[in-house]
Formats: structure tokens, C-alpha cells, sequence
């Protein structure tokens, strides 16, 4: 178990560390970084001393050195735009992306985990094509399009629900809506097809043949079994959720990381948006790990085989 | 007939495809019975429907067949036509079945004690505790050592010659009448085969059970069976106690079958080869469904099926040389192999 | 000895002509695949079915509604935008846009993923070492959140749009392909194709990449909804393809801000196009799917 | 007799450690020092249970592992010392027919590319020739001329059994190794390609590795027998003797295991109890001795060499 864990943690800092090294060499090798990392509109003066301050002027692992260490150090950058360090920027708005994607996700999984089940059960049957066609809808539906025309339908033609900002629970509904709706749709994939293949394994036949009534061979024997994988993929989706939240929260106009990194895109402001994919992509890396580390104690045929 | 405790009387199963345009013939026709403790081996090649006769036998098809005809005679009950709660409650604990896959049939998630107790809890309504105690008879029934820790493990902490001992548990719990095994032994190496075929044969004694073999296999029929009925394209083509059978095939295929396994104690240059594949069951032939391969078959093969003829009392087979009138001559008729005939 | 076999003819005729009825019968998907032909036929002959110049409109004429609501007029089919262009010939030149862009990249990105994936999966020790360890780090990334990323660094223009798409997707093509791979390099074939001698490279090209082939079509099928979408989106945000051009994502963002104001159409009929294409995409994905490749049924 | 093709102390040891962080979990010796030598004309049949290395074996003869220790000699000289063109000969000279007919042939290919593929690999040859000796191989296997050009879809397991040995004779070899030819095949076809393949080798003169689980089989193919397990030989020698009167406590066992072919034969011999221990800690000395009813405490701490007994080697403190 020790050794898995040192394995599986060595792993995601490599990826960590690949992950720095793309997102530093995308800024350095194409185009000129001046132009991203300096305020537009600044002197050439300012430019010669910000070239000097990034390192600009020295060879490329010196570069990657001054970079990984200001972002090991916990300095991301000034945001052009806010004068204020990026990460403060980051976690005010994070409790925002929060309250979303938990919202979003009680909803994929009220949607996604009992008709994916109900599919399975009756697979073929009516009920499994109705699952289908909505999470086919889910997948290929974009989201800001979804958005819009709640928009249109709630609050331009109904005027029941505000249709941007945050407050109450009324200015959640329509954005948690719209996130969750593309993942009740991966969450009820997952679920129909983990539930099919329990429903197809010796235990649960056997199950049949003890004589358990069929709503004990499903409830108890194929659900628990069934379900792992899908709660697997929703602990990584939450933290998922609010990192791609963009498309949601710039239609509803939801003050969250998403927004954030649209404002940055907008306004120029380069740090805010290097900020949020740095710390989007180590939450997910932290997250599959923690997963793992989790699942090997629940399940250790997993430390024995991988 | 009637102290029979297992009897099948022209049971048919067919596979109905969505359009309904297909009809695979399953199980045809099939009759066939069982003493209370005595071993019925179904033999067949894959296809043959012998998994469907068991299935047919528990009432649990798959959605797309169904039982079309005949009778199932358990215990002086029809089965056919039992209604589905009922039928439940027969499952388990009159009757267990064994899975292909003995390792693969215990639920990761629970203790060997709630698996092993289940059965009881749900037909005979033993309470949580009562059931734990029961289950901990059952594991030391099948000689698992310190049953009292054992009871609480998972799965995942048993060796897998521990876990055939748990699944001959789970089918014991109820005390049934009968045991069906299907293909019990297809994935496990000599050695522990030998162990669960030797399980087997002692919980077969000790609960003075009814055992049913189905499997590919004609050695574990001669090592473990009293009876033995030989499938062919979804029908019983011989039947009979499984000396006779083994020392005078009366049908061809038998015949042909016993042929071609290789044998330790005797030198045989040439084997038996049956030439051919078995025919689709969506899409029988007219006469005997054998009759493409058989080296002895003659005109009225092509166009008749033969029905079941009784040789002597218990052996039966389904084809024209087994008619009373020809029955004498039949070692004559049939080549031993192949080569020989042509 | 005599070695006699079953007349093949029943052997063999029947399971070839049973997949050839199975694949006109079950449930082909007739409708997304004209919807698809249409959109290809609107996209290639652009040029001569639209009625205006997508990109030029003017002033006195914005905000027509669609023909059959009051104030419409036959001469603007779907009604005029915020500066007064025509949104039907602006559809039917984002159908070229999002075509053009959608083909392209997955057509990119499978081309790596499938040649990383095939490299990884079946040469093994470091080169998978070094491909995997890429990928992973990789695809910790949202595409969105790293298409936004890369957009923001190269700057919009429909080649960037479509070499950044690429080199978002390709990672999910090479995670599939290895996975495949690694179980046919299980399969007894390929074994028997060393003993007979074969090169690696050979290998790789007569046995693993013919049987790959139906995986990289049924998920490049697939895919195509997903860089559809995500090429809207980035559209959408303004980091997709630049203004004036037409694209399905950035009309409806111009849209947005009529929309509190009952201008319904500009962003309701791109995003009913982009809803078909995408839709349509991915049911014949499906099916191919079921169709091609019973190992992915599960995906 | 001459021996075509001879093991010597053949070894191949795995490292259990996996990925870039994994570590070394310790050796396991899948194949450990073994000899055994396959006669001109002859099947060797080789038997055992799960984790005993047959299939390891196959490999190492077959060229698809390299050995970890000792030495494979091919018509008297060693594997090792060969060059270029001579390593080549012996890639011709040694095929394969695996297990499942239908992960053996490539789907995507036509049956006469498939045949062919081995020829086209290793010798310039012209296109007729090849097609020429496509319809030849089809023929001796008892396959129509027209299935060359059909997919292998088109054939049941029985045929595509037989397209698999038509590829392993197209460069007329001299050693064929065949893993489970049968196991994946209904019992009535079992006894087809059985049939060809001992038909095959008394008119080409081949020399077989037959490996199997199913010991009637082996006992029918086989001229010698090697019993392996967790690596090593136990006992070799003659077939239908070592079959008959198997010496071993394991070989006893194993052969005590197997089903009797006619009711009249069930052998009420005591069960073996106990599992395969598992090869990453194989038990010390003799590694059959937990399971072992004879075992002494000397089985424990020292491992037996093969010793000949009555014309048999024989692995067993037992026998000296």
C-alpha cells in the first residue's frame, strides 16, 4: 500500500511537472512573451524592465526555473486589470464555482443515477431509449445554447427567473441547470453501462438463482457494485465542474472562475488566465490522486494489479 | 412416474428474435427424469442448448425465450406454469445451481456470512443473527478452517479453492432437493477440479441431493453421473445410465462422440472425427438434425425426424437404428471411424 | 487419410450476408446522415446559395425579424442582425466555418492520437513511458479551459482555432488507440506475425492499424460533435474564430445582447444548426459504435 | 534418434516491478534451468498446471522471450552463437499453431495473405509461387482452393484451426510449436485437427512441442512427456509409459486429477489437496512439497535434481 501511494503520487508530480513545463514553453516558444506577460500599452522602458524581471533575457531553463519557483511560492502574477495578486482574485471567486457545481452536481446525480438505472434494468424497453435520447441531448446540446434559450424561455417570455448574476437560490437554478445537464447525461452513461455489466456478472446470477426477489438481486447485490465507478467520476467531476464552468458562468453572468477566465481573456489580463488553467489542472492531477489513493483502500485487488 | 423427483416431459425453449422472424429451437422436445439423489449428466456440444435446459428448468430465460411447450415435474409440481413469486421461492432453496465461474460468483462487496446466509434469511425468514450462525455451520460444513473469522472476510481474502467451498455453501443453505452445476469445472486446472468434483460428490452425500452435470465434457460424466443424456442440436439424442451408454452408444453421434476423445490406455493411431458442423437452429433440416454428419445415415434420415425410441427400460435414442426392428444389427451398421467408411 | 470438411457455402455465405442485412436494416441513421450530407452541400456550394454577402450589411436594416413575424420581409428569410446582415446567408457560411474547422481538426487530432497511440501501446518501456506521462498531464486540462488557454496565447484565426483544437483532442484519440492496442499485441496474431518474422514497423502497419481503424472512425465520428461544440464555444467567448467571419458560436454571442430584448432569432437558429450537426454527429457515432466496434459499446 | 532441436538448464526469470516508481517486488522464476530435447520426427508433449511455465517455454523456443539462462541448440548448435542468416534459418524452421482459432488469424486479411505472410517476410518469391504454394497448403490441410481469397470470418473455429497450420507449414518447418491447438474447440472438431496434425507429421517428417492441459491429448500426440511445475521439470520420459505408471508424487497426481474416459475407470485415488503456491514466493526446497503426501523434512531444504529411474528422470528425493 505504502509503495502504491509513493508510486501514485511520483506519477502526478511528474504530470505536475509536465503540465508546468507545457503551459511555460506554449507562452515562451510561441510568439514573443512580452506581449502576454507585459500591460499592454506599456513603455518600452517598462517592457525592457518587466523583460528583465520574467527572466526574458536569460537562457530557457533559467526561465522555467524563475517560473516554477514563483508559482511553487504561491506568486501567480498581477492581474492587469484588478491590481491585485491573481490569486486572491482566484479564491474570492472560488466559493462562487463551489456553490455551482455542488448545486450542478446534486442534480446530475438525481437525474443521471436513477435513470441510468431504470435503462439498464429495462434495457431496450422504452425507458432506455428516453434515457438515451436525453443524455444524447446533454452531450451534444452546447451549453451556452442551453443557456440562452432558458434565458429566452424563463426570463424574457416568463419572467420567473433572473437571468444573470448571483443572490439567491433563484439566480442558481437555470446555471446549475445547464452545467448539470451535461453531466446527469455522462452520469447516466456510466451508470447504465456499469449496471449492465454487474447485472451480467456470475454474483448477481447467482443471486437469481438463491430465489432474491428482484428488487433485493438489484437494490442490493448490482447497485453497490454498480455504483462505484459512477461516484468515482462524480468526485472528479465536481472538482471538473468548476473548471469549466466558462460558457455557464459568462451567459448567466455568475461571478465564479469561469467568469474569471472570460474576463481575463476580454480584458488581456494573461496572469488571470494563466492562473486558472495552472490551478485548474493541479486540482484535477490532486484529485485523480486522491481518487486512487481511495480506491485502492476500498478495493485492493486494485494495489495487487496496477 | 410419480416417485420421480425430476421429470421433464417434452419440454420446448425457443429464442423469439425482435422482428419474430427467427425461431432458434433451443430446447426441443426434451424429456428426461431424475431419482432424488441420483446424477444425471447433460452432455453437448456448445450450442447444443444444454445451458438453456438448465435455465429452462430454474424459469430463468433470457428475455427473448421462452418455455413453448410440455411439462416440468418437480417434487409432483409443474414448474411451467407456477406462478413467478412462487417459482422464486423454489430457486434457492429447493433447487441451487452452480455458475461456470466458481471464483468469479461471490459479491466483492459483502462478508462470506451475509452470502452464505442469504438464502436463509429470504426463504425461511432466519433472523440476521440466526442466519450468521447458520452460515458459520455451513462454512465449516465444507471444511473451511476457523470458520468463526472466516464468516466476516470478503471475497478478495480467500484463496480460490476456498471460494468453490463458499459457493457449495451458498447452495447447500437451503438443504435443496436438487443441485444443478453447469459447466462447474471448465475454467479450473486438474487439480483443483478434482477438489470441486470431490466437494461435490460429498455434499451429494451427506444431503442426499440430486445432482445435475451439465457440461461439454464426457469424462466428468464418466467420473461423477448415473444417467447421462446426450444433447444434439437442442434435442436429448440418447439417454441412459452412463455404463450402458458409455460401453453401447446406440445413436451415431454417442457413437462418434465417445470416439474422438484420445484415451491414457489405449494406443490409437486414428481418432473418430465427426465431420462437419452442427447444424444453425434457426434453420433445422426436415429429417434428423444428425443426419449431415452421420456416417450411417440412409434415405429415410433426410426426410423423417425419428422420434425418442425405448430400447430397454431407462435407454432411449432418437434415431432410426434404433427402431425395435433394426436394433439388433446396429454394431454392423455403424463404422468406428471414418476412415473406414470411405 | 481423408480430411473432409463442410461445404463452405453454408459456412460462409450466410454470416457475410447477414452483416450486409444487418447493416441496411438496424436502425441506420438515415436522418443525421442527410442532415450531414445537407450541411456538407451548404458548406461546399456556400458561394451560390446564399442570397447576400454574409460579412456586409447595412444599418437601415437591422433587427428584421424572420419573414413570418410581423415586420419581416420575404427579402430576409431569417431576419437581419445588429448591423443589419442578412442570418441566413451567415448560417449557411458558418456551415462552411464549422465544416471546414470541425473536418480539419479531428482529422488532426486523430492523425496523432492514432500514430502516438499505435507508438505507445505497442513499442512499450519508455516511449509509452514518455507518451502516457504527456497525455496524463494533458488531459488534467479541461479542453475548454486549455483551448481558451492556447487561444488566448496564439491569438484567434481559423487555422489556430483548428491546430489548437488538434493539439487538445489528440490526447483522448492516443489514450483510446493505446488501450486497443495493447490488447491486440495480446492477440495471438500479432505473436504469430513475430514468429514469421515480421519487423516491428510492419507489424504495426499490416496488424494493429487496420484493426485500430474502426475505433479511430467511430470515435473521430463522435469527436466531431465535440470540436463542433467547442469550436462554438471559443467562438462564443471571442477567442474562436474573429469577426466579421461568419460562425455559428460567435453569432449567437453577437445575439446575446438582443435577446433580453425579444431578438430571439439571432441566437435561436445558430444554435438550432449547431444543435443538428452535433446532434447528428454523434447518433451516426453511435451507431457506427454498435456497428463497427462491440469493444467500445461500453465507452 | 537425433534430437532436433535441445534445451539446456533453459531459465527465464521475470522482475516483478512495473512503471517508472514501481521498485523491485523480487524474481519470478517462470522457467527454471530446465533440459529437455525434441527427437527428429517426434512430439514432445509438455504438461502441467497454470504458472507451471509451459507457455513460458513456447515463447522461448519460439524466440518470443529471450532466455534468462541456458541455451537453446538448434541441429547441434547453440541459438546463441548463431549469425544473421543462420538465426533466420531457425526462424523458418520453428512456427507456431496457438489456441484460439480466432485470435489467430488477422481479420482484416485475406486467407492466402495470411498463409502467405511467413513466405513473403523471409524469401523473395514471385507472386504466382506464392499463390501456388497457398493452394498446395490448402489442400494438404483439407481446405477448398477458393477459401484463399475469403476473410477469416467466413470460417468456423475447426477451419480457421486448419488456415492457422497451413501458415506454420508454408516455410517448411522443422519444429512446430503447438500451444492448446485444441482447447478452444467443440469436442467433436477436436479430433479433426488432432487427426491432421499426426497425419501432418508422419508425411512431413515434423517434430511437434505439444503443450496442453488436457493430459489424454497429450498422452495420444506425444512420443516423450515433460511434467513441469512452478518452473521445473518433475519427470520426462517416454509417453504412454509416464502416463500409465507415472513415478512423481505431482505426476501421480495430476494424472490421479484427470477424467477417466469410461465409467469403468473412475479411480478412487485420494484427492490432491491444497493450490499452486504462488510463483513470486515459490515454497523452499522441493516447491511441491506443501502438497506433497510423501513429503520428509529433507523436501523442505533441498530442492531434488532429475535423476534417471527406470529409463524416466525423475525429480524426487524418493527415487535415490
Amino acid at each position: 500500500m505504502k509503495q502504491f501511494i509513493v508510486r501514485r503520487v511520483g506519477y502526478s508530480l511528474l504530470s505536475l511537472f509536465l503540465l508546468s513545463v507545457t503551459i511555460f514553453l506554449f507562452v515562451r516558444v510561441t510568439g514573443d512573451p512580452t506581449t502576454l506577460l507585459v500591460e499592454p500599452g506599456a513603455s518600452p522602458e517598462d517592457i525592457e524592465n518587466m523583460r528583465h524581471q520574467f527572466g526574458l533575457d536569460q537562457p530557457l531553463w533559467v526561465q522555467y526555473w524563475l517560473f516554477a519557483t514563483s508559482f511553487v511560492t504561491g506568486d501567480l502574477g498581477q492581474s492587469f486589470y484588478y491590481r491585485t495578486p491573481v490569486l486572491e482574485l482566484y479564491f474570492q471567486r472560488l466559493p462562487n464555482s463551489l456553490q455551482l457545481a455542488a448545486v450542478a452536481m446534486v442534480l446530475s446525480l438525481l437525474i443521471g443515477i436513477p435513470s441510468g438505472i431504470l435503462a439498464a434494468v429495462r434495457v431496450g424497453g422504452f425507458w432506455d431509449s428516453a434515457g438515451k435520447t436525453f443524455s444524447l441531448l446533454g452531450l451534444s446540446l452546447p451549453q451556452f445554447w442551453v443557456g440562452l434559450v432558458l434565458i429566452l424561455f424563463f426570463s424574457v417570455y416568463l419572467g420567473w427567473l433572473p437571468s444573470s448574476g448571483s443572490g439567491g437560490i433563484l439566480h442558481l437554478l437555470m446555471p446549475a441547470f445547464t452545467l448539470g445537464w451535461y453531466f446527469a447525461a455522462a452520469h447516466m452513461r456510466l451508470t447504465r453501462s456499469s449496471m449492465l455489466e454487474v447485472l451480467d456478472s456470475e454474483y448477481v446470477k447467482l443471486a437469481r438463482l438463491k430465489g432474491l426477489p428482484e428488487a433485493l438481486v438489484i437494490g442490493k447485490h448490482a447497485l453497490k457494485n454498480a455504483l462505484i465507478p459512477v461516484i468515482t467520476l462524480a468526485g472528479i467531476n465536481l472538482v471538473v465542474m468548476i473548471n469549466v464552468a466558462v460558457v455557464v458562468e459568462t451567459v448567466f453572468a455568475w461571478p465564479g472562475i469561469g467568469r474569471l477566465l472570460y474576463e481575463g481573456i476580454t480584458f488581456r489580463d494573461f496572469p488571470v488566465v494563466q492562473c486558472v488553467v495552472v490551478l485548474g489542472g493541479s486540482m484535477i492531477i490532486v484529485v485523480n490522486l486522491l481518487v486512487d489513493i481511495l480506491y485502492a483502500y476500498i478495493d485492493p485487488r486494485i494495489r495487487l494489479e496496477s | 412416474m410419480a416417485n420421480k423427483l425430476l421429470s421433464l416431459e417434452n419440454v420446448s425453449a425457443h429464442y423469439v428474435s425482435q422482428q419474430g422472424t427467427r425461431v432458434v429451437r433451443a430446447v426441443d422436445e426434451v424429456t428426461l427424469s431424475l431419482d432424488a439423489g441420483e446424477t444425471l449428466g447433460i452432455v453437448g456440444e456448445s450450442g447444443s442448448g444444454k445451458s438453456t435446459l438448465a435455465l429452462t428448468i430454474l424459469r430463468l430465460l433470457p428475455k427473448a425465450a421462452r418455455i413453448v411447450g410440455g411439462r416440468i415435474m418437480f417434487e409432483g409440481e409443474d414448474l411451467v406454469d407456477k406462478p413467478a413469486a412462487e417459482m422464486r421461492r423454489v430457486r434457492g432453496k429447493r433447487i441451487a445451481m452452480i455458475l461456470q465461474d466458481p471464483m468469479a460468483s461471490l459479491n466483492p462487496l459483502f462478508t462470506i456470512g451475509d452470502q452464505v446466509g442469504e438464502p436463509l434469511r429470504v426463504h425461511e425468514g432466519a433472523s440476521r443473527s440466526s442466519a450468521w450462525q447458520r452460515a458459520i455451520d455451513l462454512i465449516k460444513s465444507v471444511r473451511i478452517a476457523s470458520p468463526q473469522t472466516r464468516v466476516a472476510q470478503f471475497p478478495h481474502e480467500m484463496s480460490g479453492g476456498m471460494r468453490q467451498r463458499i459457493v457449495g455453501a451458498i447452495g447447500m443453505s437451503c438443504e435443496p432437493r436438487l443441485l444443478i452445476a453447469d459447466e462447474p469445472t471448465t475454467s479450473l486446472d486438474l487439480t483443483i477440479q478434482a477438489q470441486y468434483l470431490d466437494l461435490l460428490r460429498e455434499l451429494q452425500r451427506t444431503h442426499g441431493l440430486a445432482l445435475i452435470f451439465i457440461t461439454h465434457n464426457l469424462g466428468i460424466v464418466a467420473k461423477m453421473c448415473d444417467q447421462l443424456a446426450v444433447m444434439y442440436a437442442g434435442r436429448v439424442v440418447e439417454q441412459g445410465p452412463v455404463s450402458r451408454v458409455f460401453s453401447q452408444p446406440l445413436h451415431p453421434y454417442t457413437k462418434a462422440l465417445l470416439g474422438s476423445i484420445p484415451r491414457m490406455t489405449e494406443e490409437r493411431e486414428q481418432l473418430t472425427a465427426i465431420d462437419g458442423q452442427p447444424p444453425d437452429l434457426a434453420n433445422l433440416p426436415a429429417g434428423c438434425s444428425f443426419a449431415a454428419r452421420c456416417p450411417a445415415a440412409f434415405a429415410r434420415c433426410q426426410v423423417e425426424a425419428p422420434p425418442d425410441f425405448t430400447v430397454e427400460p431407462g435407454r432411449s435414442a432418437r434415431c432410426w437404428l434404433a427402431a425395435p426392428t433394426v436394433h439388433a444389427s446396429i454394431d454392423q451398421t455403424i463404422p468406428l471411424s471414418r476412415s473406414a467408411a470411405s | 487419410m481423408t480430411v473432409t470438411t463442410t461445404p463452405l457455402a453454408a459456412a460462409a455465405a450466410s454470416p457475410a450476408a447477414r452483416t450486409l442485412k444487418l447493416w441496411r436494416l438496424e436502425g441506420f441513421p438515415l436522418i443525421p446522415v442527410l442532415i450531414l450530407l445537407l450541411i456538407a452541400f451548404v458548406a461546399v456550394f456556400a458561394d451560390f446559395l446564399a442570397p447576400y454577402d454574409p460579412q456586409i450589411g447595412s444599418l437601415a436594416r437591422r433587427f428584421r425579424p424572420p419573414a413570418w413575424e410581423a415586420g419581416g420581409s420575404m427579402a430576409h428569410l431569417l431576419g437581419t442582425d445588429h448591423v443589419g446582415r442578412d442570418v441566413l446567408s451567415r448560417l449557411i457560411f458558418g456551415a462552411r466555418v464549422s465544416m471546414v474547422v470541425g473536418l480539419t481538426a479531428v482529422l488532426v487530432a486523430g492523425g496523432i492520437g492514432t500514430l502516438l497511440g499505435i507508438l505507445s501501446g505497442y513499442l512499450g518501456g519508455w516511449v509509452d513511458q514518455v507518451i502516457m506521462r504527456v497525455t496524463d498531464a494533458w488531459l488534467a486540462l479541461p479542453a475548454l479551459t486549455f483551448a481558451i488557454f492556447l487561444a488566448a496565447i496564439v491569438g484567434p484565426s481559423e487555422l489556430n482555432i483548428i491546430v489548437i483544437l488538434g493539439g487538445v483532442y489528440w490526447t483522448r484519440y492516443a489514450r483510446v488507440v493505446r488501450g486497443e492496442v495493447l490488447s491486440l499485441k495480446q492477440r495471438e496474431f500479432v505473436r504469430l506475425a513475430v514468429v514469421a518474422g515480421c519487423s516491428k514497423w510492419l507489424i504495426m502497419r499490416r496488424h494493429i492499424l487496420p484493426n485500430v481503424l474502426n475505433s479511430a472512425i467511430v470515435l473521430a465520428t463522435l469527436m466531431l460533435g465535440v470540436v463542433i461544440v467547442t469550436e462554438a464555444s471559443l467562438s462564443f467567448l471571442g477567442v474562436g474564430v474573429p469577426p466579421p467571419k461568419p460562425a455559428w458560436g460567435l453569432m449567437m454571442a453577437d445575439g446575446k445582447k438582443g435577446l433580453m430584448v425579444g431578438y430571439w432569432w439571432l441566437t435561436v437558429f445558430p444554435g438550432i444548426c449547431i444543435m443538428l450537426m452535433v446532434l447528428s454527429a454523434n447518433l451516426l457515432g453511435d451507431w457506427l459504435r454498435v456497428k463497427l466496434d462491440p469493444q467500445l459499446r461500453q465507452l | 534418434m537425433t534430437a532436433v532441436m535441445e534445451a539446456k538448464g533453459l531459465s527465464k526469470h521475470f522482475q516483478a516491478r512495473r512503471g517508472l516508481f514501481g521498485g523491485s517486488r523480487g524474481v519470478v522464476r517462470a522457467v527454471d534451468e530446465i533440459s529437455f530435447a525434441i527427437e527428429t520426427g517426434h512430439t514432445l508433449g509438455v504438461v502441467g498446471e497454470s504458472g507451471c511455465g509451459k507457455t513460458t517455454t513456447a515463447k522461448l523456443v519460439l524466440g518470443l522471450e529471450t532466455p534468462s539462462g541456458g541455451s537453446i541448440q538448434f541441429e547441434g548448435r547453440d541459438l546463441e552463437t548463431l549469425d544473421t542468416p543462420g538465426r533466420r534459418r531457425y526462424r523458418k524452421s520453428v512456427q507456431a499453431v496457438f489456441q484460439d482459432p480466432y485470435a489467430s488469424l488477422n481479420p482484416r486479411m485475406r486467407i492466402s495473405a495470411i498463409i502467405a505472410e511467413p513466405l513473403v517476410t523471409n524469401e523473395k518469391t514471385v507472386a504466382p509461387e506464392v499463390r501456388h504454394r497457398v493452394l498446395e497448403l490448402l489442400d494438404l490441410v483439407g481446405l477448398p482452393e477458393r477459401s484463399a481469397d475469403l476473410f477469416p470470418h467466413e470460417f468456423s473455429g475447426g477451419q480457421r484451426q486448419r488456415i492457422a497450420i497451413a501458415r506454420a507449414l508454408v516455410l517448411s518447418p522443422q519444429v512446430i510449436v503447438l500451444d492448446e491447438p485444441v482447447s478452444a474447440l467443440d469436442v467433436s472438431i477436436r479430433a479433426q485437427i488432432l487427426n491432421l496434425l499426426r497425419s501432418l507429421q508422419t508425411r512431413l517428417g515434423l517434430s511437434y512441442l505439444f503443450i496442453a492441459h488436457d493430459l489424454a491429448a497429450v498422452a495420444h500426440m506425444s512420443h516423450e512427456i515433460v511434467v513441469m511445475y512452478l518452473g521445473k521439470i518433475v519427470e520426462s520420459g517416454e509417453a504412454r509409459a509416464l502416463a500409465l505408471s507415472p513415478k512423481h508424487p505431482y505426476t501421480k497426481a495430476l494424472f490421479a486429477a484427470a477424467l477417466p474416459s469410461h465409467p469403468d475407470e473412475r479411480s478412487d485415488e485420494p484427492v490432491l489437496q491444497g493450490e499452486v503456491p504462488s510463483p513470486l514466493s515459490p515454497p523452499s526446497g522441493c516447491h511441491f512439497h506443501p502438497r506433497c503426501p510423501h513429503a520428509t523434512a529433507r523436501c523442505a531444504q533441498e530442492a531434488p535434481r532429475l535423476r534417471p529411474v527406470e529409463g524416466r528422470q525423475v525429480a524426487c528425493h524418493l527415487f535415490e
